[in-house]
């Protein structure tokens, strides 16, 4: 069993689910996504152990293409996200009604078959189609089953489309032109390629605009609010927990080990810019009156900061911003799910119409309420390690990068206080709240669980992944 | 026995042949009436069949002139097929005017 | 065993918590109050075995858990350091806590929630011991988070009520503000040293090591900033009078005697590190100093009791700062201990009143209550003495040596100190006239339901004003116990008074100051019978007092507003013009599109145009241009 | 001698072809045209060409003009009633017949290599027999393929002009 | 050449077939021919034959194309009857030119000598004017038939007048011949060049590069759908093809200049083409600008092509499937609506979920969006050419996939977001297996792309 059987599970799952038919489909998303969880854990554990549980193949003679999945700490960590996430998604959708929903599950699952692909792939050439491949379902999800009218929807999801494609498109192009100095697409190989300061730069520049898109960094990120709005919840969920990880994890995977010297250069350019996005995001979602709009642009703040970590190129900055990414990953889906029960309870994404929530629904507050306290980075959190890894890291580089993006922790504050005291404080709404069923309760709880153990005990993670990332740190830092 | 072209050059033959190839191109041009363009493109057709012939000659090779059968037998099966859908336009628009034909744009 | 007894220490409130959380609602209110009780006298009774312990060994119980946080440079052990310090304030934080729980039980026996208001105490009880006893700033940092997060939620407790939740709001966004400051200070010590450990950073600065000075001033402002956050200094006090909205026996334990002094706490852990940067010590002197005079200047004309209550706090913090910038840790904590004494009584004496009169807080409103509140009466009168500093009440000696030293080292805070006390003393005994002389001025239905309280309410309140009245003898000019107590994690020895002339001069001046303040009080009150204005008929100073200098309107207009202002700027105007970029190449797309079609004309001779012209240009471009 | 018979074909041959396009009667055009098939065939026989040039006479005055003809008559179209094209486009044809036959004769002229001799086989290449030799050996091939060609037009032809029965 | 002959005689047996009244076996019997023909094209791989005194010439590079030929051919028979099937006398002339047609393809890709090619490019022309035609009653099919026709034997008259140069320069008419001459290093008259770019641009009209587009638009339209997909498919690549072999056996001394014209050529077709296609609501002429554009990316094989048959070959094919895919969908929702707007697609992914998801996958595959073979087909593409260092042009390419989507993707909002605006008609069986097979290849060449790059494997 290698990790290539991971794939073809969730791949086969979005078969399956497809041709079960409606009825069962969910179900069948859920099982085969679960078992996907369990294969990758299964395969951590055989890793662990020393065993290689990487798959390689080549694939095209010529030019060189090879099926590689290798699987390394990172990839395994992210592989574990994103396979942890899936079930979560697909069990917070089971109290919608969907129609077509053998397809919509069957579009999940590919979907993470596509991004589990994207985490794994060592091959640059199959790690970009996996990359491009995971645009599609998402596209299909939230122009299919999303909110608002049709015309706003799709405006924001074409323009989130091609804005995507084209940024990556560049980066198909950098790939290639390494190709030409390297035989092959092995990140390896890329790494050792010997190029011109001119040609890192383009490179690096094609790659960050690929990269900036998706994760989003400013002014890169139009797309993100609205489409995150307009998708169904589990879109949404898919895109901020795991799809915009895939943009960090390759700048930490692909980017700055091939092109490192640009990002030494300009550092301050690009952690400034990842930092401009921390109070921006933070600053505008101040003023949002739309609870999925709000969660956008604290989202928007949120990757900035962690891709800002990722940039201060220092072993702590890109730990901290994998970390910060694992957590993300895990508060922001929750919190979306929050969202999504309230607006799917209060037929509504506007906070006005909120408030009075608590009274009604205790259970429900409290679980909000850790959520929210995650996403601020309280200690004993998940978030709490990664922010101050990275934070650390940009005082390392200059200290008022760190007191510029630390306001995080005040306006993150602001906003999600403010705006959990509007939805869910106050006197008792007079629109009834149902309280929390048993499958809305687990899903927080295998969240929470997950963000308060790691909280307080984040050594397996981080003992797992640093040898890597160390050996990562060496190959951006060769030049130095 | 000389070689014509000793006398009148195959540059000469050449200039003739751009030169009514040239008024070929002209005539589609110029004119609106199908079945006078139909004749512009024998007219460039022919010039081509000339610069063949002379290029044959220059070579002291049949070839050349092998090629202007074929040249001809192309030059028929078009006009033929042409004149076909000529008709066809006819029978709807009552004229052969081209520039009726300007449904199709944008 | 250590460990083991250690993890009960905290893990006791933990449990408690979690009982509460889960079970609280099924135990039924006694329960759970009792539950939660339990559960921080037990971490009191623990405490106090540490605490013989390091008194017969003198040696700190040093707990190593688990490797937390991983960085390059170092890593973050979660460890605990039961020395000294730590175990003083223990003492007094889970005393105090204890019979702060007894008080809860009775106080909060009508509120249907009061299962949660216990989870939330125990919950920060075990935050303030997390706090505590942390062996590195970092797990200081999650006690100093977590208790914020307590606050928040305590403060917001009656979460109804959309003005306590923003009160709650203010106070955990406040203290945020402080939190980035001493997360920076973090950053900049972790930097510098390679490690969080009080021990190892201590080692690093007495061996001399080569540490840039600039940066380790920094580092202690920064530090500093976030003990003005959460002990309420100049400029991020003004979320503590707010927080009052939470339930009495919140602000007695929270934002009187155990959070608010955290930042103390900090300071005097730190110590080595801040007396080798005078000039912040000199700005945390200063700052202190300013505080104390500007809040109790606002205290003067306070009419809410608990608001007078919440000022004298933030003054009385204040110079605790003093002396800490002074240098005089031991004096700050000294003070500390025994403001917690009285100024929880004070705060439980006027949640007693509060409760007896349904929630009534104005003073214009009460008064008279002597009759009726016998003990609440008393306890409260002697709290009242002690923080205006007579002897031989507690607060007396504590708040001397601060004068006395600031007389020593510098005259200017020494007045500023002492004006501070002066106004202490008025205020208290305004407050003190106004809700027990007289005749009462509330409704006649509040007047014929008022009661003592009962001895769950009662007990407490008697407990702690014995300790006012008391708690000077750990710490007697001339012979401190508690001086002697905590040399071993003071870097500089205690500061020593003669029992000079000076020293009872200055004892004089206190005393006739705060004798004046009685006094003017008395005959303003009791011999005027004057009772404060209506809010419309403030004029003058006393408004602007009154309304606490305007900083919180001054906040909102420099600070909220403009962030909002730059909100609406980015939400309405980057935003488009980012947004519209994008949607504009796609129209100049579109754009040139539609002038692309209307290239197509559908005209044969038109398209033989454009082929004979591309036919040309390549032939002069191969063959012509040269 | 022969270089002004050339000249004097080839003004019969350019001014036949202009007026084939200028004239404003079909049938004149086609007669014009024939006239212009006519000069080239002259400049066939030039080259003693003479197999050739009977079969261009055949194939394009005999056939191709016939038939050309014949559908002028068919559709009535022996009146001078085309309306001129618009200015703007006369023009047009004007300036790109300049410019094109400037373009290539210029190029012409430029790529022209001074030939003083010019090459004498000896041999006989352009005799019915040897055309025939060549066709049907060398080019068999093309010959039989051309075949193709001729049906598919005559199928064409047939297709686009046979009356439309639906479903029959 | 057996390949050649026996798709000639199929198609004669087509026409006999209707004369014996076997009309219900035409279609059978003629994909059964080409299967058949398939057979026989195989066995050509890795070697190489001439004919009849090198009048075809046979290798790896004509087997590949003349088997993809046949393969589209097949499907494109396959949709005739249904397409027809309103004309069932007709059938047979259908089918019979379809053949004729495909053999006009195969000469193009297996000509040894200048005549075969000449005669290949015009039996292609002609058989697609009549099919441009084939609507005599329809004014559009008219148009469009004489559009393509006038500007069809203009350009031919390109192509000859460039053969004719040739001859000119170097005395034959033979592929080997005349590189032969060129190899002897004497300098050649300039007509030679003269003649090479005169064929360039006759070819470059065929393959509707900008600026000999203009037709390709209107002749789109107005045909028959059947026949656009012919148009696009077959035609398209049997040219680009064609253009291909020629330069790389006649062309071996370009001058910078020639490179220079191609890549102006190839970067202004795709962008006027993906531009123009943007603004577009009937989705054959649609199609007719993407083709635009594709044939600019196409163009760019020449910058390096020697490397580049095995790419070409991809692009083609992966092209010419999502082609046929795609008009086989058009075909069965257009049939009988008499246009082809984007509105008639409103719904299709409600009314025919498999058909909206094959014309999907087919946008997609033209998109180049992996793992349709498209997007490798443009991959292999960009990378031979920045093996050549040429950047920018890369880049421009890029840029135009973007716009690209803009215009793929409207007709994919169409078919799901918005409601069906008509009925649900039966959509007859033979267009749903024509496409999902044709998509099929399609992904199979992307799943498997090693297969058709080895073919030309140099």
């Amino acid at each position: 069993m290698d990790i290539s059987f991971v794939l073809i599970i969730l791949l086969f799952g979005a078969a399956a689910s497809y041709f079960v038919g409606d009825k069962w489909a969910s179900k069948a998303a859920l099982i085969f996504s679960t078992a996907a969880f369990a294969a990758t854990a299964y395969l951590t554990y055989k890793y662990t152990g020393g065993a290689s549980v990487s798959y390689i193949k080549t694939w095209v003679e010529n030019p060189m293409i090879i099926l590689g999945f290798q699987a390394d700490s990172l990839s395994l960590t992210m592989l574990l996200l994103t396979t942890a996430l899936t079930p979560i998604i697909i069990l917070a959708t089971f109290r919608n009604s969907i129609n077509n929903s053998r397809t919509f599950y069957a579009l999940i699952l590919f979907m993470a078959f596509a991004m589990a692909g994207t985490f794994v792939s060592v091959d640059g050439f199959v790690y970009y189609i996996f990359w491009e491949l995971s645009l599609i379902p998402i596209y299909f999800i939230s122009l299919l089953w999303g909110n608002g009218d049709w015309e706003s929807r799709k405006k924001a999801v074409v323009k989130f489309f091609i804005y995507t494609f084209a940024g990556s498109l560049f980066m198909l192009v950098a790939f290639i032109y390494l190709y030409q100095k390297g035989g092959n697409f092995l990140n390896t190989t890329l790494y050792r390629a010997i190029l011109t300061d001119k040609e890192q730069f383009f490179i690096f520049l094609a790659f960050f605009l690929a990269y900036a898109i998706k994760i989003p960094i400013i002014p890169f990120h139009t797309w993100q609010a609205n489409v995150y709005q307009k998708s169904p919840t589990a879109g949404t969920m898919l895109l901020s927990g795991i799809m915009l990880k895939m943009a960090i994890y390759s700048i930490i995977r692909w980017q700055l080990p091939i092109a490192p010297k640009p990002a030494t250069e300009y550092m301050y350019v690009f952690v400034g810019l990842g930092i401009a996005g921390v109070i921006y995001g933070s600053i505008l979602a101040l003023k949002q009156t739309d609870i999925k709009k709000l969660l956008a642009y604290s989202s928007l703040a949120h990757v900035g900061l962690i891709a800002a970590g990722a940039y201060t190129l220092t072993l702590d900055g890109i730990r901290g911003a994998f970390l910060q990414m694992l957590a993300h990953g895990f508060v922001v889906v929750g919190l979306f799910y929050a969202a999504e029960i309230i607006s799917r309870r209060y037929a509504t994404g506007e906070i006005s119409e909120m408030g009075g929530i608590r009274v009604q629904t205790p259970k429900f507050a409290s679980m909000f309420m850790i959520l929210v306290l995650a996403s601020v980075a309280m200690p004993l959190t998940f978030n709490f390690i990664g922010e101050f890894e990275l934070l650390y890291s940009m005082a390392q580089t200059h200290i008022w990068f760190a007191v510029i993006a630390g306001t995080t922790i005040i306006l993150g504050a602001f906003y999600m206080l403010k705006m959990f005291q509007q939805v869910m404080l106050g006197e008792q709404n007079a629109k009834p709240f149902a309280d929390v069923t048993f499958g809305e309760a687990f899903v927080f709880i295998a969240i929470i669980a997950v963000l308060i153990f790691f909280g307080i005990y984040p050594k397996p993670i981080t003992e797992f992944i640093t040898p890597e990332l160390e050996r990562l740190v060496r190959i951006i830092n060769r030049f130095n | 026995m000389e070689n014509i072209l000793q006398q009148i050059g195959i540059e000469n033959y050449i200039y003739l042949s751009t030169l009514l190839f040239c008024v070929g191109i002209f005539g589609v041009l110029y004119r609106r009436n199908a079945i006078v363009m139909f004749m512009s493109i024998e007219i460039m057709l022919n010039a081509v069949n000339l610069l063949l012939v002379a290029f044959s000659t220059y070579h002291q090779d049949a070839t050349g002139q092998v090629f202007v059968f074929f040249s001809m037998a192309v030059a028929a099966a078009e006009v033929a097929v042409g004149l076909a859908i000529l008709v066809a336009v006819y029978r709807n628009l009552n004229n052969i005017d081209i520039d009726n034909l300007k449904n199709l744009k944008g | 065993m250590d460990t083991n007894l250690a993890l009960l220490l905290l893990f006791a409130p933990f449990a408690g918590f979690l009982l509460n959380v889960f079970f609280g609602k099924k135990l039924g209110k006694g329960a759970s109050g009792t539950l939660g009780t339990l559960a921080v006298a037990t971490s009191f009774v623990v405490t106090l075995t540490f605490f013989l312990q390091v008194i017969n060994t003198g040696k700190p119980v040093m707990v190593d858990l688990f490797e937390w946080l991983t960085l390059a440079n170092f890593n973050v052990n979660f460890g605990f350091q039961l020395d000294q310090l730590s175990l003083l304030w223990l003492m007094f934080v889970t005393g105090i806590g204890t019979l702060i729980h007894v008080y809860s039980i009775s106080y909060m026996h009508d509120d249907e929630n009061m299962h949660k208001f216990f989870a939330y105490l125990n919950l920060f009880i075990f935050f303030m011991i997390t706090l505590v006893i942390g062996s590195n700033l970092l797990i200081m940092f999650i006690g100093w988070e977590g208790v914020g997060l307590c606050s928040y939620l305590l403060i917001g407790f009656w979460y109804k009520n959309q003005d306590y939740n923003d009160a709650a709001k203010k106070a955990f966004i406040m203290n945020r503000i402080g939190d980035l400051g001493f997360l920076i200070g973090i950053f900049i010590i972790g930097y510098l040293f390679h490690s969080l450990d009080y021990t190892t950073i201590a080692t690093a600065l007495s061996s001399g090591a080569e540490v840039d000075a600039t940066w380790l001033s920094i580092a202690a402002l920064c530090l500093f900033i976030g003990a003005c956050g959460k002990s309420a200094q100049l400029p991020l006090y003004t979320w503590l009078p707010d927080a009052m909205a939470g339930p009495t026996p919140v602000s007695a334990l929270i934002h009187a005697a155990t959070m608010v002094t955290a930042g103390i706490f900090m300071v005097t852990r730190m110590n080595f590190l801040f007396n080798l940067t005078p000039d912040v010590q000199t700005v945390i002197a200063v700052v202190g100093a300013i505080t104390s005079l500007i809040a109790a200047a606002i205290g003067l004309v306070q009419n809410d009791i608990k608001k007078v209550l919440a000022y004298s706090t933030v003054s009385q913090l204040g110079l605790m700062f003093l002396a800490l910038g002074l240098g005089a840790y031991e004096i700050a904590v000294f003070h500390v201990i025994t403001h917690a004494f009285f100024k929880a009584c004070l705060f439980l004496g006027s949640g007693s009143v509060i409760h007896a009169l349904h929630g009534e807080q104005d003073m214009r409103n009460m008064g008279g209550l002597k009759g009726v509140m016998k003990i609440t009466y008393i306890t409260f009168l002697i709290s009242t003495l002690a923080i205006s500093g007579l002897p031989p009440f507690s607060g007396f000696f504590s708040k001397d040596e601060i004068l006395m030293t600031a007389f020593h080292q510098n005259k200017v805070l020494w007045v500023i100190g002492s004006l501070a006390s002066i106004m202490t003393a008025f205020y208290m005994f305004r407050l003190l006239y106004l809700t027990f002389y007289k005749d009462f001025r509330g409704t006649e239905e509040q007047k014929h339901h008022l009661h003592e309280s009962p001895g769950l309410i009662t007990f407490p309140l008697i407990v702690l004003a014995i300790l006012a009245l008391v708690g000077g003898v750990i710490s007697l000019p001339g012979n401190s116990w508690l001086n002697h107590y905590l040399a071993p994690v003071l870097a500089k020895p205690a500061h020593h008074h003669e029992l000079d002339g000076t020293a009872y001069m200055l004892m004089g001046i206190a005393v006739v100051g705060a004798l004046i303040g009685i006094g003017v009080a008395y005959s303003k009150y009791i011999k005027q019978s004057a009772v404060p204005a209506q809010d419309s008929e403030i004029t003058g100073f006393a408004k602007v007092l009154y309304n606490k200098f305007y900083v919180d309107e001054i906040y909102t207009a420099i600070i909220v507003n403009p962030i909002y202002a730059i909100g609406s700027f980015f939400r309405d105007v980057t935003e488009a013009a980012f947004s519209g970029f994008i949607f504009g190449l796609g129209k100049v797309a579109n754009m040139l599109g539609s002038e692309g079609k209307t290239l197509q004309t559908g005209s044969i001779g038109f398209y033989l145009f454009a082929f004979v012209l591309g036919i040309c240009s390549i032939v002069v471009y191969i063959f012509l241009a040269k | 001698m022969l270089l002004t018979i050339f000249y004097i074909l080839s003004a019969i041959t350019l001014a036949t072809a202009f007026l084939t396009i200028l004239s404003k009667n079909p049938i004149h055009s086609a007669i014009y045209l024939v006239l212009c098939f006519f000069s080239i065939a002259g400049h066939y026989l030039m080259f003693n060409a003479q197999f050739l040039a009977i079969v261009h006479i055949i194939v394009y005055s005999g056939a191709i003009m016939i038939l050309m003809l014949f559908t002028i008559m068919l559709m009535n179209l022996n009146k001078e009633d085309e309306k001129n094209k618009s200015m703007l486009s006369r023009i047009a044809a004007v300036v790109s017949f300049c410019l094109v036959a400037f373009v290539l004769l210029a190029t012409f002229i430029k790529a022209q290599p001074t030939i003083t001799e010019y090459a004498v086989s000896g041999k006989d290449y352009q005799s019915i027999k040897v055309l025939g030799q060549v066709l049907l050996n060398e080019y068999m091939l093309p010959f039989e393929f051309a075949s193709v060609l001729l049906l598919v037009s005559m199928i064409g032809a047939v297709l686009l002009s046979k009356k439309q029965h639906i479903n029959n | 050449m057996y390949t050649l002959i026996a798709i000639a005689g199929l198609g004669i047996i087509c026409l006999i077939a209707e004369i014996f009244n076997l009309r219900k076996a035409i279609v059978p019997i003629t994909i059964l021919g080409l299967l058949g023909s398939l057979a026989l094209t195989v066995p050509d791989f890795g070697h190489y034959y001439r004919y009849f005194n090198s009048m075809v010439i046979t290798n790896n590079f004509s087997a590949a194309f003349s088997c993809l030929f046949i393969i589209l051919t097949i499907f494109l028979i396959a949709l005739t009857p249904d397409f027809h099937k309103e004309h069932k006398a007709k059938l047979s002339d259908f089918v019979a030119i379809k053949l004729f047609l495909l053999t006009g393809a195969i000469a193009m890709v297996c000509f040894g000598n200048l005549a075969m090619f000449f005669l290949g490019i015009e039996i292609l022309s002609i058989a697609l004017y009549v099919l441009a035609a084939s609507q005599p009653k329809n004014l559009k099919s008219n148009e469009a038939g004489m559009k393509y026709f006038l500007m069809g034997a203009f350009a031919s008259g390109f192509i000859l007048f460039g053969i004719a140069l040739i001859y000119g320069a170097t005395g034959s008419f033979d592929t080997s011949v005349i590189y032969g001459k060129i190899l002897e290093n004497q300098p050649m008259p300039a007509w030679y060049f003269i003649g090479i770019v005169m064929m360039s641009i006759g070819l470059l009209f065929k393959i509707a590069a900008v600026p000999f587009h203009f037709w390709a638009p209107d002749v789109y339209e107005g045909s028959p759908a059947l026949t656009t997909a012919t148009m696009s498919t077959l035609t398209k690549v049997a040219a680009i093809a064609a253009f291909f072999k020629l330069m790389t056996s006649l062309n071996l001394t370009v001058p910078g200049t020639y490179i220079t014209i191609i890549s102006i050529v190839s970067i202004l077709s795709m962008t006027v083409g993906n531009i123009t296609a943007l603004v577009q609501t009937n989705v054959k002429r649609m199609l007719a600008f993407s083709g635009i554009s594709h044939a600019g990316f196409m163009l760019m094989v020449f910058f390096n092509p020697i490397e580049t048959p095995g790419t070409l070959l991809y692009y083609t094919a992966a092209y010419a499937f999502a082609g046929i895919a795609a008009f086989a969908v058009i075909l069965s929702v257009c049939g009988d609506k008499g246009n082809e707007e984007v509105y008639n697609f409103n719904g299709l992914g409600k009314r025919n979920p498999l058909m909206a998801a094959v014309l999907t996958c087919s946008l997609l595959s033209m998109a180049g969006i992996p793992i349709f073979s498209g997007f490798f087909a443009k991959f292999f593409l960009f990378n031979q050419v920045l093996s050549t260092g040429h950047v920018a042009i890369v880049i421009i390419a890029i840029l135009n996939s973007i716009v690209s989507v803009g215009y793929y993707f409207k007709l994919i909002l169409a078919m799901y977001t918005k409601e069906a605006t008509s009925e649900v008609q039966p959509t007859p069986v033979m267009y749903t297996i024509v496409a999902v097979l044709s998509i099929a290849l399609n992904i199979a060449m992307g799943l498997q792309p090693d297969f058709v790059l080895g073919l030309l494997k140099i």
